[in-house]
């Protein structure tokens, strides 16, 4: 039996290879504006009281996404798989961003962390890596793009880095993700873009069509990857 | 487009949410006569002015929230972050 | 004829060009529009009026001109007073037959006197045959460009602003007020209709021009201004929702912004005003700043020899330009010193017709080719009646004023009053701190609002409120009140509405403004009223005795200038969805079916055969859709039992159950199967179509009805790949691919689900059920595995004879085995009871939603029934929606049809009334074309293997 | 305030007018015709017009009061006159007549309903517009188009089948039809395969036409005021008098008026006008919103209908397309409209006919609908005697007009309810009987 390669719903631009078990596209682009399918990475869905707890010893709220989440835990400092991204992503409702793989990591540290602070809050953890797309897209003209797109104000001082709301984009409900990157020792705007998963495919589509006249270049996956 | 004062996220254009109608208790299903259930099912009141009614903010934070509007003015009073 | 340089000129005499108009060439400049290049030609005929066909030339020279809407290539009505002229453009004159020069339908002006405002009402009443054909002849008549079937559609981003500020209007106040609210730290957006910053100053005296340049660099020098010219703000919706449309693509395209302004200035200056009296609208009639364009932007001579009506200091100004333009102005009419004319005479015919002579009310007549009027303004209020304002008429100027304006809207600029340039400006700049101070208010309760940022909750205190900025009243300069001349003339230019048209309406009784309009349709053409609404008013006004503040005004609506639909559409966005499996699908020709934003296979090329294959060895269907939640918690049970209409409290580990959903007026609203995976663990499956709203369902459940329940529902449809394996093969199919799982019936028995691994896949869910009827596994696997499980099936199925089967094979399995399927063997009426479910209602459970009406239906005299149907000639299949009749009264219909390649007949299912439910009854069926056939209401809905012993194996 | 369930199968009142005042002599005064030799006479003498209805004091009592002084109040005061001699009548707008729904809708007339009941009562609306013009002596402009719903997938598919079924055994001009054949009669529809929504089939309705709104409502109020009924406009109502659970007056901001007998033809305020006198309805008030292109040459004859795109599109003889939608997503007393109504129907017009891109919106407008639990109206007495409905129109109220005034005259002259609206009692709710329109609610217009 051959040996399972997992895909992403966005078809991989070539030259396509292997890594860390997926399917994805190891082109390069230097361009100002760029795309990437990010689907790879673990997605771990976190249900718990929205103030909490849980929440506390997350020390992530509702709104904002963070590589220290954990607090007191530390993801970032404990996680065996390098960085966490945890994102407030909705009242009672985390998501947990972790490079390919680490799902189960995960979810293992979340429960601790539910077994240890909060023993008797209802908490539930669902892996939701293969049920969502991930999109990242970066560049200085990063929301001008997704002005064309969504109607949420993502002006800086609504939407600064670290900001996490849910929206439509392209009429595609999606989690958006404000989580800048340095690039030269500068911070250039980047958004993470999650939805679910049968959609990744034409938000993908719908983002470089009217990333075009911005000069939108496709780039490759790389681990880890966030 | 109105915006939508989501209690969780802030205002919000209404095309993000679905309106799930004026906010009126279920009778109780036991003891309910058919004129008071079908009062519930298809009577609502319809108020030219202020109304109470149910939001859901589908593209959201996913919440269901109770939002005072006015029908004529289409304005609202923004309920506040829930604490 | 074509002026020397002019100071202001917007036109590049360095870059000639010539284009086509009605198929001659045209000389034209770079920046010339269309009209100012054809005017500059010496020609002055461009229309032909929508009525009367009378021959129309210039008036206003803007965007606006009624005589000046050109066919452009495959664009209809382009306002040729505005659109630039483009080398080789292909121009056309609109709404002439055969000719601009000889028009047939002219000889509609001898009929003048009979087309009366509402004379089609008045006539071809009897016979009623002749309407029809009289309709044809009115249809030649249309006023109008044409759209050529094959005009590609045009497929440009719309565009989401959030400016603090957004200034609509790019005059004088439009633009100080930009500066003043940008140097008050707010993001502003200046829109400007026009292909420059500067309004009536880009046609002024060295004076202006000046004031000009000196505005121009404030904007240029003032960081945070967004500067959109020949764009404009077309609507102004609640909450201050605004469209603005920018003109400036390329091909007549345009481009939809979306602008969520925080505070609206409308700055859009004054309308001039044409003078209603007899000949004013033969070609040469031109409005003060209509000369004034053409001389100072464009550097065309109006006339040769001109006659000035002037009651304001543009009249007089136009004076001046004139002269120094070499116009012979022949006389000068002063309407403050009460002079004035009573009509124009025209002479020539077809292209050649022109202004001739003015008679003045002295009694004097005076020859010239020119007459120019300047009586009076319209405020441009579009914007603030839309944003719910009532302007007010003020007779002392003669024009409409801004009233109530709501917090977030502030005016400027002429619509709000007279002054000189200093103090228009100074009450602009105040505007403009105002409305940025409003605009930081608002933005600090958005972001007090928001949880996106840092430090939530924490709203800045940073610029606070200095307290209301005070905003200088403006004078308002006395105007005569000038509408209507001795005579009677045209009112509304589009439609060939005369005064005297308005006078019979109100007479006939047609007498509120509304009704008037309506009657004569007076500006429900395409200037929409900017030109000809305050003449509309004051005519009804004179004929009704009213003065015009009580005739009161129509409400402007939205676009304040029109819009191309491909703005307003934008690129398409109409979100499709894929399941992990397409690529196979379209690799191997499955024909696509479109299920809402699912593209599905609707079968591989021979369904029937599909459905054998099934029958008798083993297919594979992709069911991805199948709606998924997951569902955790200790309280999972009683959602459950309150959301189906049947028993959950005892589903043991590892079982299945089939749940009916009804809403709470009993209707049956969506089915599937949930199964329990672990101790505190379900996973529910829906209608593909359902599944979105049995989601919201669920969620408005917990969190309105028992938000103390502790349970979580996730979607997770598309976290796995769905296949279902079906046929008396199936099993030996998975045998040779799943792991850790006992396939053995005894140890995995119908309705029961497991998890394990499959072709090296972790976490799969085996579900034992049968929608086909046969032995059969759904398998949901993590979908980005999803491909490599259907493709290793396949493979290792090859022998077994596994193929894949579609949505059509399906249909036709399920309905031999007598499924049905929500919303099409039931419909929006349909409760429990009338479905074929009352062995799932469970009418003895405490409460579950829709348990009255279920009740009270149960007790009820029975309605309709769905029950199997098996046409007599089993050679016949009845349509879905051929009706079940009894005798001449509908008792029924067909909800469902197929012909069945297992049992070789037609089968059905259907509504029938109660009384011919019975099994065993002989129903009469009347198929499309009126034909009636007889069909027998089988003992089951199921046609094959009623006792589902295929299943059980 | 009475709820439903104490009136669940009530019989309307017993108090037909005749009894309360029948009037001696029927009048039958004509108004100067109209005509085209009128015309010729008018347009030589140059002699004005009289005026098409005569402006009435108020007077203090009326034999009845129809509050709405649009299509369906001025056709009921018609019928009333002309059918059954009532002219002691006076029809009440507190704007000017067809301020409302009447004079924002788009004017689509057609019989194509998916139930008998409904089919049955929108053929005789047909029959009745058929030869209005003439009945009026006022030409209404009734332009047979013919009137396609396309079906996009094949659940409308489904639908479509269904009502042709239904409306041919009602003896309707109706069948399913093609793309082929849908491309013969309209051009500009892109009926290939390729588009996101491919057109399936359509139903196709010949008799479906386009009509003059405003024609329809001046000419009833001429013809209505020519037997001697009063219109009043701009008098709004302020109260409904009752006593002893019977009708006594209306208060008006003109004045008060002793009646025995009020009618509510009124939208957009039905639910208010109702609990004046105590009643509540089975309704919620939801915009409906419409538009209007700039002219362009005449190149769609028929009217198209798209249940899945929401969007509907004619074209008058003025050239200028129009175009209405379902109505707004949420309950609203607003006529201020809505952008996103004006992308939505962009869209949608495009993706049937591409090549309208560079076509220009010239103006939206929005009226308001009163939106009923099962999309058919609700007509006939209520609990309160002498009080009666003819309200609930939702978004199909004008091609109702004439029969609506035919049967409501008819109800409120007999006291009784006639068997053509008999299935549209307010009592079906509390009843839980719904009328099956809601089965094909999603395909309307």
């Amino acid at each position: 039996m051959s040996e399972p390669v997992s895909r992403s719903p966005i078809a991989p631009a070539p030259p396509v290879r292997v890594e860390a078990g997926w399917e994805v596209s190891g082109g390069r682009s230097e361009a100002a504006l760029t795309i990437t399918d990010c689907t790879p990475l673990a997605k771990v869905h976190l249900r718990a009281p929205w103030n909490g707890a849980m929440a506390k010893a997350l020390g992530v709220p509702f709104g904002r996404a963070s590589r220290e989440g954990g607090g007191a835990y530390g993801a970032s400092q404990d996680g065996p798989e390098g960085v966490w991204l945890v994102v407030g992503s909705g009242p009672g409702e985390w998501l947990v961003l972790a490079p390919p793989g680490a799902a189960a990591a995960v979810t293992d540290w979340l429960a601790t962390v539910a077994a240890d602070a909060a023993g008797d809050e209802f908490v539930s953890m669902t892996d939701l890596t293969h049920g969502r797309a991930l999109v990242r897209v970066t560049g200085p003209d990063a929301a001008d793009l997704l002005a064309r797109l969504c109607g949420a104000d993502l002006e800086d001082d609504m939407a600064p880095d670290g900001a996490a709301l849910r929206s439509g984009v392209a009429g595609v409900a999606t989690d958006i993700i404000r989580d800048d990157t340095m690039i030269d020792g500068a911070g250039v705007p980047s958004y993470l873009l999650h939805c679910e998963r049968s959609s990744g495919q034409y938000l993908f589509g719908a983002l470089v069509s009217a990333g075009e006249e911005l000069g939108i270049g496709v780039d490759g996956f790389r681990l880890p990857g966030i | 487009m109105i915006l939508i004062p989501c209690p969780w996220c802030g205002p919000r254009d209404a095309g993000e949410f679905h309106y799930s109608g004026e906010t009126t208790p279920r009778p109780d299903a036991a003891s309910a006569t058919p004129a008071q259930w079908r009062d519930y099912l298809y009577f609502p009141a319809n108020p030219r002015g202020e109304v109470t009614e149910t939001w859901y903010h589908r593209m959201g934070c996913r919440q269901f929230f109770v939002l005072q509007r006015d029908t004529d003015t289409n304005e609202s009073i923004p309920p506040g972050r829930p604490q | 004829m074509r002026l020397g340089p002019q100071p202001g000129e917007e036109i590049d005499r360095k870059r000639p060009f010539s284009f086509r108009w009605n198929g001659d060439s045209v000389p034209a400049f770079d920046g010339d529009t269309i009209a100012s290049a054809l005017a500059a030609s010496g020609l002055r005929v461009f229309s032909r009026s929508y009525k009367y066909h009378r021959p129309r030339g210039l008036l206003t020279a803007n965007f606006h001109d009624p005589g000046c809407f050109f066919q452009v290539g495959d664009e209809p009505n382009v306002r040729g007073a505005h659109r630039l002229a483009e080398p080789a453009m292909d121009v056309r004159a609109q709404n002439t037959w055969p000719s601009l020069g000889f028009d047939v339908k002219a000889v509609n002006q001898l009929a003048g006197r009979f087309l009366g405002p509402g004379f089609y009402y008045k006539t071809f009443i009897k016979p009623q045959r002749l309407w029809p054909l009289y309709e044809r002849v009115l249809q030649r008549f249309v006023h109008a460009g044409q759209v050529s079937p094959d005009t590609p559609r045009t497929a440009v981003d719309k565009r989401f602003a959030h400016p603090d500020v957004l200034v609509a209007g790019g005059g004088p106040a439009g633009m100080a007020a930009a500066v003043a609210a940008a140097q008050a730290g707010a993001r502003v957006m200046l829109v400007e209709e026009e292909y420059r910053l500067g309004g009536h100053l880009r046609w002024g005296g060295e004076a202006d021009l000046a004031a000009l340049a000196e505005l121009r660099d404030q904007v240029a020098a003032t960081p945070g201004i967004e500067v959109l010219t020949n764009a404009v703000v077309a609507g102004r919706y609640d909450g201050n929702w605004t469209a603005v449309v920018r003109r400036d693509l390329p091909g007549g395209a345009e481009q939809l912004i979306k602008a969520r302004a925080k505070v609206l200035v409308v700055a859009p200056g004054l309308i001039e005003r044409p003078y209603v009296f007899a000949g004013n609208d033969v070609p040469g009639v031109m409005l003060s700043t209509a000369v004034r364009r053409l001389i100072g932007l464009h550097a065309v001579k109006p006339g040769e020899r001109a006659v000035v009506l002037t009651a304001n200091a543009d009249g007089d100004a136009a004076v001046a330009d004139l002269v120094q333009a070499g116009v012979d102005v022949a006389r000068v009419l002063d309407a403050r010193a009460g002079q004035g004319i009573v009509r124009v005479r025209g002479h020539g015919v077809g292209q050649h017709r022109g202004v001739r002579a003015v008679e003045a009310a002295d009694g004097t007549t005076t020859e010239c080719d020119l007459l120019v009027t300047a009586t009076g303004w319209t405020a441009p209020a579009a914007l603030l009646s839309m944003a719910g304002d009532r302007p007010a008429y003020d007779p002392r100027a003669a024009r409409f004023f801004p009233r109530h304006l709501p917090d977030d809207v502030l005016a400027t600029g002429g619509i709000a009053g007279d002054g000189s340039h200093e103090e228009l400006i100074a009450h602009a700049g105040a505007v403009g701190r105002e409305a940025a101070r409003r605009a930081a208010r608002i933005r600090r309760e958005r972001q007090a609002a928001v949880p996106t940022r840092a430090q939530a909750n924490g709203a800045e205190r940073s610029g606070d409120d200095a307290g209301p900025t005070a905003i200088p009243e403006l004078p308002v300069d006395a105007h005569p009140e000038l509408f209507r001349a001795s005579t009677h003339g045209i009112v509304d230019f589009c439609e060939d509405v005369s005064s005297k048209d308005i006078f019979s309406a109100v007479r006939e009784g047609y007498d509120s403004i509304e009704l008037a309009k309506r009657y004569t349709t007076a500006t429900m053409g395409p200037t929409q009223g900017k030109i000809e609404l305050v003449n509309a008013i004051a005519a009804a006004a004179e004929a009704t005795g009213q003065s015009i503040g009580e005739t009161g005004t129509t409400t402007w609506r939205p676009p304040y200038a029109p819009v191309t639909l491909g703005a307003l559409a934008g690129r398409p966005l109409e979100p499709v969805r894929y399941s992990p499996m397409q690529p196979w699908h379209e690799a191997h020709h499955a024909r696509p079916l479109i299920a809402g934003a699912w593209i599905r296979p609707d079968h591989y090329g021979d369904p029937a055969a599909e459905v054998r294959n099934v029958r008798s060895k083993v297919g594979i269907i992709d069911v991805t859709p199948i709606g998924k939640l997951d569902l955790r918690g200790p309280d999972v049970p009683r959602l459950l039992n309150l959301v189906y209409v049947n028993k959950w409290s005892k589903l043991g580990l590892g079982r299945v159950r089939y749940g009916v959903m009804c809403a709470e007026d009993g209707v049956v609203f969506d089915d599937g199967v949930t199964g329990r995976l672990g101790p505190e663990h379900y996973l529910m499956s829906t209608t593909s179509s359902g599944a979105a709203a049995v989601w919201e369902w669920l969620e408005n459940v917990l969190q309105t009805m028992h938000p103390d329940w502790a349970v979580h529902v996730t979607p997770v449809t598309t976290a796995y790949a769905s296949m279902n394996v079906a046929g008396p093969a199936s099993r030996d199919l998975l045998l040779r691919v799943t792991e850790d799982v006992d396939l053995a019936n005894e140890a995995f028995g119908y309705m029961e689900v497991r998890t394990g691994r499959i072709a090296g896949v972790d976490g799969c869910v085996l579900w034992r059920i049968g929608f086909t009827g046969e032995l059969s596994y759904e398998l949901h696997v993590p979908a980005g595995y999803g491909l490599h499980v259907w493709e290793t099936l396949m493979d290792r199925g090859a022998d077994l004879g596994v193929a894949p089967f579609g949505v059509e094979a399906q249909r036709i399995l399920r309905l031999e085995k007598g499924h049905l399927i929500v919303g099409q063997d039931t419909d929006g009426l349909t409760r429990g009871f009338s479905a074929g479910l009352d062995w799932a209602i469970k009418l003895d459970k405490d409460d579950f939603l829709g348990k009255p009406e279920l009740a009270w239906q149960h007790d009820a005299a029975p309605g309709m029934q769905l029950v199997g149907l098996q046409p007599e000639d089993g050679s016949v299949v009845p349509p879905e929606a051929s009706q079940i009749v009894d005798g001449p009264r509908i008792a029924g219909r067909i909800t469902s049809s197929r012909m069945s390649p297992t049992l070789g007949r037609s089968i059905c299912l259907g509504q029938v009334s109660a009384s011919l439910a019975a099994p065993g009854t002989l129903v009469t069926v009347r198929l499309p074309g009126g034909r009636l056939i007889g069909a027998r209401v089988t003992e089951h809905l199921a046609h094959v293997d009623p006792e589902g012993s295929r299943m059980r194996v | 305030m009475l709820a439903v369930h104490e009136f669940v199968r009530l019989v309307p009142g017993r108090n037909a007018v005749a009894a309360v005042r029948a009037p001696s002599h029927p009048r039958r005064r004509r108004p100067p015709k109209y005509g085209a030799l009128a015309l010729l006479r008018h347009g030589l003498s140059g002699r004005p017009w009289p005026r098409a209805w005569a402006d009435q004091p108020l007077r203090d009592s009326y034999d009845v009061v129809i509050i709405g002084g649009g299509v369906h109040g001025l056709a009921a005061a018609y019928y009333l006159a002309v059918n059954h001699g009532i002219t002691d009548v006076a029809v009440l707008d507190k704007g000017y007549i067809g301020s409302g729904g009447s004079g924002r809708n788009t004017a689509i007339l057609r019989s194509n309903y998916l139930t008998p009941e409904g089919v049955r009562f929108y053929d005789r609306s047909m029959q009745l517009y058929r030869t209005l013009a003439a009945d009026l002596d006022y030409n209404v402009m009734f332009s047979r188009r013919g009137h396609l719903t396309l079906a996009h997938n094949d659940s409308s598919l489904r639908t479509m089948r269904w009502r042709a079924e239904v409306n041919q055994m009602q003896g309707i001009d109706s069948e399913v039809i093609d793309p082929a054949e849908i491309k013969r009669l309209v051009p500009y529809l892109d009926t290939s395969a390729e588009t996101r929504y491919p057109i399936l089939g359509a139903l196709y309705h010949p008799p479906g036409g386009i009509i003059r709104h405003d024609a329809v409502v001046w000419g009833y109020a001429r013809a209505a005021a020519a037997q001697g009924v009063h219109i009043h406009s701009g008098t709004e109502v302020t109260g409904i008098d009752t006593d002893g659970g019977k009708v006594r007056g209306v208060r008006t901001t003109k004045g008060d008026i002793a009646t025995p007998v009020v009618l509510n033809a009124t939208a957009g305020w039905s639910t208010l006008v109702a609990a004046m006198a105590g009643v509540r309805l089975p309704i919620q008030t939801f915009p409906l919103q419409a538009a209007v292109t700039e002219p362009v040459r005449p190149f769609l004859h028929a009217v198209v209908v798209s249940g899945t795109l929401h969007v509907y599109v004619s074209q008058t003889d003025r050239g200028e397309l129009v175009f209405g939608a379902s109505v707004d997503p949420f309950a609203s007393y607003s006529t201020r409209g809505t952008l996103e109504f004006a992308e939505g129907l962009a869209t949608h017009v495009i993706e049937l006919m591409p090549a309208l891109s560079k076509v220009r919106l010239l103006r939206q407008w929005s009226g308001l609908c009163d939106m009923t639990p099962d999309f058919s109206p609700i007509m006939g007495g209520t609990p309160v005697e002498g009080f009666y409905v003819d309200v609930g129109w939702g978004t199909y109220g004008f091609k109702a007009g004439p029969v609506s005034g035919e049967a409501m005259a008819r109800c409120i002259a007999d006291g009784r309810a006639p068997e053509i609206i008999e299935a549209f009692g307010l009592g079906r709710f509390g009843a839980g009987e719904l009328v099956g329109e809601k089965g094909a609610a999603a395909v309307g217009h």
